[in-house]
């Protein structure tokens, strides 16, 4: 479903990493690895379409993901770095807007489900400003359950998790791959999905 | 699957940030009071000459007003670039530009249109008259969305970046002079008695291809500074 | 003509040689600045190229 | 025969033949600017109407034409380096820029000092004077932009994009410009004589030359330290006889 073939991908006149190959179909667990600085979260937004590589092709269903545009968007999901919610929302305001901008529509029932699946339970109506960092992680997590999104891409999604909500990402990323989903993430802490083998993706 | 129509996204993002500046209120208040003292001050500059407050008025406020659009421009994107939203409007699996213009019509409705409610009250203090504040009114409302949507184009290129405020001001302040010509030019015409229409006409022009154009442009800029 | 009333140029002295000298200024400052600016990148590369001369 | 550009828009290669140029173009200009130096002083006669002040001419008209010219080039080559992701337009565009912001500066400056006599005062709102100022602050705007943005090639397209906004603004700046100045009644002296002395001609077309060939020639020398600092890891650089030095 997604083809990545002969990739290079540059920061600034920095050469990160070249020819770089790799498919992924459903049903399938990519960990991308590398040290610091190797080009991991580069890659991962260069699959995004934010940055342009330098060279090579990324497929989705055979096709440029540039040319795909919006269809492509459609079917993915992305969480970086940032949280991206807004601390002067709740966490419920804050689903209900990513979701809406996924072009999901959501009512607030599915969303609070969410939430409290998250373990977010009493904290709905908080503005997101007095949660933690964990917390936080934990609504912008939210959005993958509301999202019918078929690939997932994300990168470093433990930091700031406790062990429990670790455990409940493997059961989600456990869950997405068994209907077919897909899922590419980057991390330093490992991650053990049941019934899963993980692919590895080495960047030198 | 069901996709968001883009009328529905222009009503969802406009409403995300109209919610998201009225629990910001404070920042709104000080482009409206910057404005208020801009204006106030230049009587105490120039002397309280009522002839020459009056002649100086459109000049001044227009000046005023463009000043305080961009003071309020930073906020424009940048928010939403520091926490990650921003990444996340360029995915969604809609055009772009209809995003940006959404946002741009939010930062007016916060930035600009207090400045055309409050500009008669100002137009006062010069002593200007009704027909004037009419015109005055009429000319603000065609020209402060364009200012927003050139400092659109301003904020998107500089997102990120240090000293972004200076830097957008010395952008965008050159961009905005046939704006500040048409807009001041069309009360002083009214004043010296001559026709307004072809001042406003042009102005309501300039609108038009802003309109056209710098959500498109705005929308190329950010995927530039995002990379 | 003698230089003398060249070099007064009808009383337009001021203004003329304040601009040939403005431009001649000019051009020299440019000039220097991009020389120095080379000098500056061939330094820097000098530099790195010791750098990966050292053996460790 | 067909000369193949993209091997000589390669920056590796272009290196070499800018720097093969650079003594030619800039022998030429310096030959012309004492050429043209010596017919504006010597061989063009004097103006009935601005007596010597006119000599200004010789040296703002130039500079004013070529401040514009550049403008539009840098924003040309600035376009190809955004559309079609060719590296060496891209740097051509950042090393046009100084050059032309210091003509524009030097056309005001020269402006300036001709309105002095010819206006009695230093500065009026001029349509012409109004907008070769905005020019300036257009190149300003170009060179702070690119100069903020740590990744060069974030930096080359952002500006590239200003530099095409701002040659679109332009032509409506200076209608506005213009018509704003009419309302106003403003400064009406025109520059005196359509029916120029044939020497003047002359020294205007030399200097103007001269003055081309001189932005030239600047700009290859900075279009060459430009290459150097953003290709510096690569191999051919570290090849090159003086930095082997």
């Amino acid at each position: 479903m997604l083809e990545v073939s002969n990739l290079a991908c540059s920061r600034g006149d920095h050469l990160l990493f070249s020819d770089l190959n790799f498919s992924l179909s459903a049903g399938e667990l990519l960990q991308v690895q590398g040290a610091n600085g190797s080009g991991k979260t580069s890659l991962l937004r260069t699959l995004c379409g934010f940055m342009m590589p330098v060279a090579g092709e990324i497929r989705w269903r055979g096709q440029n993901i540039r040319e795909l545009g919006d269809a492509f968007y459609a079917e993915m999901i992305y969480l970086g770095h940032l949280n991206a919610i807004k601390d002067e929302l709740n966490a419920l305001e804050n689903l209900r807007i990513s979701a809406g901008l996924a072009g999901c529509k959501v009512d607030d029932k599915q969303v609070i489900a969410a939430l409290r699946r998250m373990g977010l339970r009493g904290r709905e109506t908080l503005p997101v400003k007095v949660l933690s960092q964990g917390q936080r992680r934990r609504v912008a997590l939210a959005r993958l359950l509301l999202s019918n999104a078929s690939l997932w891409i994300l990168d470093e999604p433990l930091t700031a998790l406790d062990v429990g909500a670790v455990e409940l990402m493997q059961e989600l990323i456990g869950k997405h791959l068994v209907s077919n989903g897909m899922v590419i993430y980057t991390t330093h802490q490992p991650l053990e999905v049941v019934g899963v083998a993980t692919r590895w993706l080495a960047l030198s | 699957m069901n996709k968001l129509s883009l009328i529905d996204l222009l009503s969802l993002v406009i409403r995300r940030d109209l919610v998201l500046a009225m629990r910001r209120r404070a920042d709104v208040l000080t482009t409206l009071i910057f404005f208020v003292i801009v204006v106030s001050l230049f009587p105490l500059g120039v002397g309280p000459e009522m002839d020459m407050l009056r002649k100086m008025a459109p000049g001044v406020v227009w000046v005023a007003a463009l000043l305080a659009s961009m003071l309020s421009l930073g906020r424009m994107f940048s928010a939403d670039y520091l926490d990650g939203t921003l990444e996340q409007m360029m995915l969604v699996p809609q055009s772009l530009s209809v995003l940006v213009l959404a946002k741009i019509l939010a930062h007016w409705m916060v930035s600009g249109l207090p400045l055309v409610i409050m500009a008669p009250v100002l137009g006062l203090q010069f002593d200007m008259p009704t027909q004037a504040l009419w015109v005055l009114i009429a000319a603000l409302l065609l020209g402060t969305p364009i200012l927003s949507m050139i400092g659109a184009v301003g904020a998107a290129l500089t997102l990120g970046l240090r000293g972004g405020g200076a830097l957008v001001s010395l952008l965008v302040l050159p961009l905005c002079i046939p704006v500040l010509i048409f807009g001041a030019g069309a009360v002083e015409a009214v004043v010296s008695g001559t026709s307004v229409g072809s001042h406003l006409s042009l102005l309501g022009a300039l609108l038009l291809i802003a309109l056209v154009f710098t959500p498109w442009v705005t929308a190329l800029a950010l995927r530039i500074s995002m990379e | 003509m003698n230089w003398g009333e060249f070099f007064f140029m009808n009383g337009y002295a001021w203004y003329i040689w304040g601009s040939y000298g403005m431009a001649l200024l000019i051009f020299f400052i440019e000039i220097v600045m991009v020389r120095h600016r080379k000098m500056l990148i061939l330094e820097q590369l000098h530099l790195m190229r010791n750098v990966e001369n050292v053996v460790t | 025969m067909a000369i193949n550009w993209f091997k000589y828009s390669a920056p590796s290669t272009f290196y070499g033949v800018a720097g093969k140029m650079v003594p030619w173009f800039s022998w030429s200009a310096a030959i012309l600017f004492v050429v043209g130096l010596y017919i504006g002083f010597f061989v063009a006669p004097t103006d009935i109407q601005q007596s010597e002040a006119y000599r200004i001419m010789f040296i703002h008209v130039p500079a004013s034409i070529l401040s514009m010219f550049i403008y539009l080039v840098m924003a040309g080559y600035a376009a190809l380096g955004l559309i079609f992701n060719t590296r060496l337009s891209s740097m051509m565009a950042s090393a046009l820029a100084p050059t032309g912001a210091l003509l524009a500066f030097l056309s005001l400056w020269t402006g300036a000092l001709w309105g002095k006599p010819m206006w009695g005062a230093w500065w009026v709102w001029d349509a012409r004077l109004t907008s070769e100022l905005i020019l300036l602050f257009l190149y300003l705007g170009f060179i702070a932009l690119h100069a903020s943005i740590d990744d060069p090639r974030r930096a080359d397209r952002a500006s590239a994009l200003l530099a095409i906004i701002g040659s679109v603004n332009v032509p409506i700046i200076y209608f506005s410009v213009q018509w704003w100045n009419t309302l106003h009644q403003g400064a009406t002296v025109k520059f005196t004589g359509t029916s120029m002395h044939v020497a003047m001609q002359q020294g205007m077309f030399t200097m103007m030359l001269a003055v081309w060939l001189y932005a030239i020639a600047v700009t290859l020398l900075r279009v060459r330290c430009i290459i150097l600092e953003r290709e510096c890891k690569a191999q051919w650089v570290s090849e090159l006889v003086e930095v082997r030095r």
